[in-house]
């Protein structure tokens, strides 16, 4: 039993990177129409953005949640503005398309460079208090060891993915987004410049793929490809919350975790389909997802 | 309507002559590689993804609708066929109808589950059915995982024509990509094709005439399958081993790029998209890392600068449907 | 077809009792019972919001009710699918225009006549046995004054003539009863005058429910008007009758009519 | 209580000053040319109508002002600016709102948020009050999303959420189509109030009865060119060409 | 006059997973050892080539159809990637090339599905989980929990492991089967530090391997008391996690750079080459050691070198012997036998460079540590 509260636990976690990940594309294509297939690969950059503030610039895991999301969300905005911004009122499918070739440039790019093996990155040490150092070691809750990091990334993800629910649905702002993303041209003539807007969605949105990317770093190997396989299975968790639905994606996100925990304790060899099999039943039951809005 | 249609529907009603030459010409050409000295595994390979090009194209070009996990097909099509060739040892012509025969049980499944779903639902369902299918391939012993079903048997079909004489095979594969070609054609070319390309403009419009578009997508996404699962039959015989990498969600990537750069909802573009993306392949290779960036970059090139593909922007240059 | 009321299942087309539909709370239409007899022209008018593109979505089953029942040819239709309804010979046409946009106004004819001849899941076949339909299309077309756009892709035709092309091709299914919603709307004076004509014309042939604003359309051409409001049947009868009835003229005339 | 409101609003330009004035506009929708050459001008507190057959170019020019068009020629003047080649969204802010055929409801927004989706360009618009007033229905629905309003009130909703910006000059594409008799009448008041109030209005109709009871004046648009003009005092004199133009 | 001309195929994954251990380094090797081999004084002509497999088979088996049939490639080298590496393994003996793996893990090569002009050099799954799992049982590590991949290559390990631990005394005490490419390994890791086994076995490889030696850091396991063990672990992974997480890390290589005078030498030429200044992987190091013994092979024979089956036959004949991987040689399944070692990563403190990290905990003699004849299944054997 104990055994069981501690995978409830560490899905939760888990769930905590499909729920930041699922939210950058469920906003993305919320607002732009574009499925993103390069998020994966944002969200590679975040991580490495981290690596290269460390070990060129010095600058710490801290700065790093800061900085990366900044840097990776201007790139973000430059591609907008280069490219995505040209497929404005054509199908989907070119933005997926144009977005897969992104991604496969920014991999192959890293792998050149980085080799595909990856980098190192360290659990902070600091700011050190009494016996704290920085995030580093865990806490024993009696029922199972909680690394520090972990419950630290659930929290600050939750609070990332509340602040960007209430931007995008209780704002002005939001529903600027949601109109243009149905008509940009009716919004535009009621005076609201939508591509600098749209750019800066985008903008958003691949930050929050970067952020992931900063959190994830201590965890996981900063690789090229790590965002790759990673990227499907967010999909899935976008599709099951409803595209283009915040909330949808955030519960979703977090409820996969768990669920994907709980399967690795009783099937650990259905962890990776569950979220497929999960969504083929969705998706039978209730077509748009479950909170999508109709078609 | 999605620009989609807008950028790849011909400008003039299709000229079904035309195409015909072209087509011809194509068969013609084909005809003559082994006397060229051009490596036939080569065209034998870019043949197979070919045909399994076109029968993805039947369902975006023609239906409207973006599989993203087209792999599946091909993948599960190899696996059977190689299966039975090797473990059952069949012959050719039996390993080819069980191969083909899987794809399109396949279809049925996984179609009656997508295809009640809209647009881009329809491409991540896919995805996601072509996954799961790559995870159970993985994980069943029939496919040997990583390692995959190697030195299969080749054969003799019909018990007289030697598969392993390359010009035979070349021969064999050729004549089953045109026939595939030909079925696909006149499927695009029906009374059924009307219909897809109507239920495509407006769904709901079809269904307000009496369609059960339901079942016009379910019978287009069958046929779509069963085809590819035929090119992934063919294709056993070439490479004569069948492996992950076929159901890999990658290769539906690589499916979707050979149509792009050929030109969606074009006749002939996924067949020139085929060739242009395997002959990149086998021939960037010496470039080694840069492949995958090579391919990135194209993608991006065409879905910014010619979106029609090249055939599409022939046709549309020409104001023919090609 | 129906010849003056012979029997009393016959005389009515399509009845329904006590139909009802309930958006969360807010009733769209609340226990509307309708009958349109057959042959007839009947005209469902009524303020905006009053239910009559509900109603229509329910008699042709792209909503389904919350209650009611609804006949047709005295057969039991509530619990049936769309395209089922429509091959029993009750088509619509949308409120906001619905056309194949890339398809010409030919093909989108002859996409109609296709259903209604069959053959349309022959991937086999040539397309060139639909030529066969070419010359009924182009007769529908010119029902319509279409002629001239026959090869033209409906997207680029303007918004008047889509609601002709429409019409052309509800009419190609032979339907036994046509739902048409609004079809003036948005058409110049001329076309509503063609389109006018058509439609008594073919009134001959089919039973035709029509919701319409254009007051002059309704009072020419409608044998008889149901007037709703707030989802229920406010009045019904022929249109010197209602136009001199206070409610409906508060409801929905106003103060310059009647 | 609206009439007070409205009263505040600045008086109404005497004489009125040229708003707007369009010169050899041409517009082209991807290959096709559309608009040849349309003249016409708008001066301050007028109801200026254009009519047509369908087809002849009267939603083009509307969206041709509003830069919406992608290739357009000619010269566009507005408080005797050049527009021409202003972004759409600039233009918006210079004061011209812009309510579009088809309605353009957003069906992720409710009716609420669809209300206050334009910005306020500046002072002078409707309070909300005052819109529900003129449009009881829209009060009633207003938290169900917007396309599942019915058409009319759509239409409603597309009128209302302009009057809101504050924009002086109104450019209504159809206003009465699909409309119950009652509401036409009570969008007739409400583009007279308007007027009296100061608005500038262009409008597109095919309801020519409708126009009658509101404009000012009129021009003929037919193959994309402006082919006449009018005053509504004019009418009874220009009735038999009317009649020829429009088929009336 | 003999024909002294060869063309060598340098078959690798130059992009994807396996690019820092065979790829672009493994090309270099081969060059490298064209040029040790001291044929060309010997009027030989050697020609490399160099291909990208892409990690798909049937990349890889068209390249090498095209090499043997264009190209006229005699050898084929390298190959990482245990499918691909299957496939050619069938192209080279149609074709009759010689095909000297390095870069794969799989022992079928020289089992089910040996050929007469295959030579499987450096390591298989076999030899990983026989020495480690050998080694350490002995040094104590007597209670064993697997994480495993879930696919033929990951069973395969923990069924070749468990058949030592046991047979040395020691005892799994269980295990859980995890998917490909996974990212998060908590759950598992939970498991493992419950079952309170002394060696958690890593029966996976690339990414999976990487991504559970660090999760296993972050949750304490090693500081716990509990050692992991990988059955597949590479020089550029260690790497690639850092010292400061992989320290105290168990696992057996078949070379290591810093083994010796000749291996330093070695690997300070070839690191002065590489573009990132990285020494030799284990592969690369076997590309390099296989290809010298096939040159010895040909100079044994003088010319002639395009009759596959003839020249393994040579090549199985001579003994081995270089400066990488000691003296062996190779059965008559094709399977090269050399001595593998038992390393442990080493802490921060005790590296001294930016490649110093094994220390050295055992070693197990080759005919010791591969697959023994009499358990192989190789049709070559029957005769
Ligand atoms: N799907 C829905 N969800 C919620 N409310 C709806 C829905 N569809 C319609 N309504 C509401 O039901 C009422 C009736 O709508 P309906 O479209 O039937 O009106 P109508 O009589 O056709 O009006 P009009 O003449 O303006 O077209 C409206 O108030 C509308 O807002
Ligand atoms: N998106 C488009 N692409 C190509 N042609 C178009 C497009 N929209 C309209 N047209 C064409 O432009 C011409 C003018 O159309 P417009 O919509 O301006 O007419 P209108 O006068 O407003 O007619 P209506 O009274 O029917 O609204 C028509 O011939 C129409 O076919
Ligand atoms: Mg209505
Ligand atoms: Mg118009």
């Amino acid at each position: 039993m104990q055994a069981l509260y501690a995978q409830l636990l560490v899905g939760l976690i888990n769930g905590s990177f499909y729920a930041l990940l699922s939210l950058g594309l469920a906003v993305i294509f919320g607002m732009l129409n574009i499925i993103n297939f390069a998020h994966g690969a944002l969200y590679m950059m975040g991580a490495f953005t981290a690596y290269f503030l460390l070990s060129l610039g010095g600058l710490g895991y801290w700065w790093a949640l800061i900085i990366a999301p900044i840097v990776v969300g201007i790139f973000g905005m430059i591609l907008e503005r280069t490219m995505l911004q040209w497929l404005a009122g054509l199908d989907h499918l070119y933005g997926l398309l144009l977005t897969f070739g992104i991604a496969l440039i920014v991999q192959g790019v890293f792998q050149n460079y980085f080799g595909s093996s990856g980098l190192p990155y360290a659990i902070p040490d600091y700011p050190q208090i009494g016996d704290w150092r920085g995030l580093q070691g865990g806490i024993n809750l009696g029922f199972m060891f909680l690394p520090i990091y972990r419950g630290w990334v659930v929290i600050f993800s939750l609070v990332v993915c509340f602040a960007t629910w209430f931007l995008i649905e209780k704002t002005q702002l939001g529903a600027y987004l949601r109109a243009a993303t149905e008509n940009p041209t009716l919004v535009r003539a009621f005076g609201i410049n939508v591509p600098r807007m749209i750019t800066l969605t985008y903008g958003l949105g691949v930050g929050l793929a970067a952020l992931a990317g900063v959190l994830s770093a201590p965890i996981n190997q900063v690789r090229p490809l790590m965002g790759a396989d990673l990227i499907i299975v967010v999909f899935a968790v976008v599709v099951i919350g409803g595209m283009g639905s915040i909330m949808g994606s955030i519960i979703t996100g977090f409820a996969l975790g768990v669920i994907e925990g709980l399967t690795k304790y009783f099937y650990p060899e259905a962890s990776n389909t569950v979220v497929f099999v999960l969504m083929v039943l969705v998706l039978l039951v209730k077509p748009t997802g479950l909170t999508g809005r109709a078609a | 309507m999605s620009a989609l249609t807008d950028d790849t529907l011909p400008v003039t009603p299709r000229a079904m002559r035309d195409e015909m030459i072209v087509f011809a010409a194509m068969a013609l050409l084909l005809a003559l590689v082994p006397f060229t000295g051009i490596y036939p595994f080569f065209v034998m390979q870019a043949l197979c993804f070919a045909l399994l090009a076109c029968a993805f194209n039947l369902l975006i070009g023609y239906g409207g609708l973006l599989s993203f996990g087209h792999a599946m097909f091909l993948g599960t099509a190899g696996y059977v066929t190689a299966h039975a060739l090797k473990v059952w040892a069949l012959p050719p012509e039996l390993g080819i109808v069980i191969g083909t025969a899987a794809a399109t049980l396949l279809g049925l499944v996984t179609g009656y589950i997508s295809i009640r779903r809209q647009g881009i639902y329809f491409s991540m369902i896919t995805l996601a059915l072509s996954q799961l299918l790559y995870f159970i391939y993985l994980q069943a012993p029939f496919t040997h995982g990583e390692d995959g079903i190697q030195g299969i048997p080749q054969g003799h079909l019909f018990g007289f024509l030697d598969l392993s004489k390359p010009t035979v095979l070349y021969y064999v594969v050729l004549a089953g990509f045109l026939g595939g070609f030909l079925v696909i054609y006149r499927t695009i070319n029906s009374p059924f094709g009307e219909v897809l390309k109507s239920i495509r403009e407006n769904e709901q419009r079809a269904i307000s005439l009496g369609y059960k578009t339901d079942q016009y997508k379910l019978l287009a996404f069958i046929i779509s399958g069963t085809l590819a699962g035929f090119a992934g039959s063919l294709k056993v015989f070439v490479a004569q081993n069948a492996s992950l990498t076929d159901v890999h969600w990658t290769m539906s990537g690589e499916i979707v790029l050979m149509t792009l750069v050929g030109g969606l909802g074009t006749i002939f573009g996924p067949v020139v998209g085929a060739f242009v993306i395997i002959a990149m392949q086998q021939y960037l290779a010496s470039y080694g890392q840069w492949v995958t960036v090579i391919q990135g970059v194209i993608f991006v090139a065409c879905v910014l600068t010619f979106r029609r593909g090249l055939i599409g922007e022939i046709a549309h240059f020409l104001r023919r449907s090609l | 077809m129906a010849y003056g009321g012979i029997c009393l299942a016959d005389e009515f087309i399509l009845e329904t009792h006590g139909l009802t539909k309930e958006f969360a709370g807010f009733f769209a239409v609340r226990d509307v019972a309708l009958k349109v007899r057959r042959g007839s022209i009947h005209a469902l008018i009524g303020p905006n919001g009053a239910g009559k593109t509900t109603c229509f979505n329910l008699l042709t089953k792209f909503l389904k009710p919350s209650a009611g029942q609804i006949l047709y040819k005295g057969q039991d239709i509530t619990a049936m699918q769309p395209a089922d309804v429509a091959r029993l010979g009750l088509v619509r046409s949308f409120q906001i225009s619905a056309v194949f946009p890339h398809l010409t106004a030919l093909e989108n004819v002859r996409v109609a006549l296709q259903r209604q001849h069959g053959s349309s899941f022959d991937f086999w076949r040539s397309k060139s046995v639909l030529d066969r339909y070419n010359g009924r299309a182009r007769e529908l077309l010119n029902d319509v004054g279409l002629s001239e756009f026959a090869n033209t892709p409906a997207v680029e035709m303007p918004y008047g003539r889509k609601r002709a092309l429409e019409i052309a091709t509800t009419l190609a299914l032979d339907p036994e009863m046509m739902l048409l919603d609004e079809p003036m709307a948005g058409m110049g004076h001329e076309d509503i005058d063609k389109i006018a004509a058509l439609i008594k014309r073919i009134s001959a042939k089919y039973t035709i429910l029509m919701v319409e604003h254009n007051l002059s359309v309704v009072a020419n051409l409608s044998d008889i008007i149901t007037v709703l409001t707030r989802g229920q049947v406010l009045a019904e009868g022929n249109y010197a009758d209602l136009s001199k009835d206070e409610r409906v003229k508060e409801a929905y005339l106003g103060a310059g009519h009647g | 209580m609206a009439d007070a409101k409205l009263a505040e609003a600045p008086a109404k330009a005497a004489g009125g000053a040229e708003v707007l004035s369009v010169r050899d506009l041409q517009a082209w929708y991807g290959e096709s040319h559309i608009l040849h050459g349309i003249n016409f001008n708008v001066k301050a507190g007028e109801v200026v109508t254009l009519l047509g057959r369908n087809g002849a170019g009267k939603t083009t020019t509307l969206k041709a002002v509003m830069g919406i068009i992608g290739k357009r020629t000619g010269s566009i003047r507005f408080d005797n600016q050049e527009i021409i080649r202003a972004s759409s969204d600039r233009i918006a802010r210079k004061g011209i709102a812009f309510c579009p055929e088809e309605r353009g409801i957003f069906a992720s927004l409710d009716v609420r948020e669809n209300l206050l989706l334009p910005p306020v360009v500046r002072p002078g618009g409707l309070s909300l009050e005052q819109i529900f007033a003129l449009f009881p229905n829209l009060k009633e629905r207003l938290y169900s999303q917007g396309t599942k309003l019915s058409g009319g009130e759509q239409q409603m909703l597309a009128i209302a959420r302009i009057l809101r910006t504050g924009a002086r000059f109104l450019m209504l594409d159809e206003p009465t189509e699909g409309l119950a008799p009652v509401i036409i009448q009570q969008i007739g008041h409400t583009i007279a109030r308007l007027k009296s109030e100061g608005f500038t209005i262009l409008l597109v109709e095919q309801n020519f009865r409708f126009a009658s009871t509101v404009a000012d004046r009129y021009y003929i648009v037919e193959h994309g060119k402006v082919i006449d003009g009018f005053a509504n005092s004019e009418l009874s004199a220009n009735m038999d060409k009317l009649h020829t133009y429009l088929g009336v | 006059a003999q024909d002294k001309t060869v063309k060598i195929g340098a078959l690798s994954d130059q992009s994807g997973l396996y690019a820092d251990l065979g790829g672009p380094g493994s090309t270099l090797a081969a060059q490298m050892a064209a040029e040790d081999s001291g044929l060309k004084a010997k009027g030989w002509k050697i020609e490399i080539v160099s291909g990208d497999h892409q990690n798909k088979p049937d990349i890889g088996t068209t390249i090498a159809r095209q090499w043997f049939d264009v190209d006229k490639v005699d050898v084929i080298v390298d190959v990482p990637n245990s499918g691909v590496a299957l496939a050619v393994n069938n192209v080279v003996k149609e074709k009759n090339g010689v095909y000297i793996n390095s870069g794969a893990a799989t022992s079928d090569l020289t089992n089910a599905q040996c050929s007469p002009n295959t030579v499987h050099w450096t390591y298989d799954t076999y030899m990983l989980a026989h020495t480690t799992g050998q080694a350490l049982v002995k040094a104590g590590g007597d209670t064993w929990f697997f994480l495993t991949a879930d696919y033929a290559f990951g069973a395969a390990l923990e069924r070749d492991t468990t058949a030592v631990v046991t047979a040395n005394g020691g005892k799994v005490l269980g295990g859980v089967k995890h998917p490909l490419n996974t990212s998060d390994f908590s759950s598992f890791l939970l498991q493992a530090q419950s079952s309170k086994a002394k060696i958690i076995g890593l029966a996976n490889a690339g990414g999976d391997t990487t991504n559970s030696i660090k999760q296993a850091a972050e949750f304490g396991i090693v500081k716990g008391g509990q050692k992991l063990a990988a059955l597949l672990l590479f020089l550029t992974d260690v790497k690639a996690i850092g010292l400061e997480t992989a320290q105290g890390l168990n696992f057996t290589e078949t070379f290591y750079w810093d083994m010796n005078d000749q291996t330093r030498a070695f690997s300070k030429r070839f690191a002065e080459r590489m573009k990132n200044g990285a020494p030799p992987t284990m592969v690369q190091a076997g590309v390099y050691a296989g290809l010298l013994h096939y040159f010895k092979a040909l100079d044994a024979l003088g010319g002639n070198p395009h009759d596959g089956v003839k020249v393994v036959e040579k090549m199985k004949a001579i003994p081995t012997d270089d400066a990488l991987f000691g003296k062996g040689e190779i059965q008559p399944n094709g399977r090269t036998i050399h001595t593998a070692y038992l390393f442990e990563v080493k802490k921060p403190s005790e590296s001294k460079g930016p490649w110093d990290f094994y220390k050295l905990v055992g070693s197990v003699p080759g005919d010791q540590a591969f697959t023994p004849l009499s358990e192989s299944k190789c049709a070559l054997l029957k005769k």
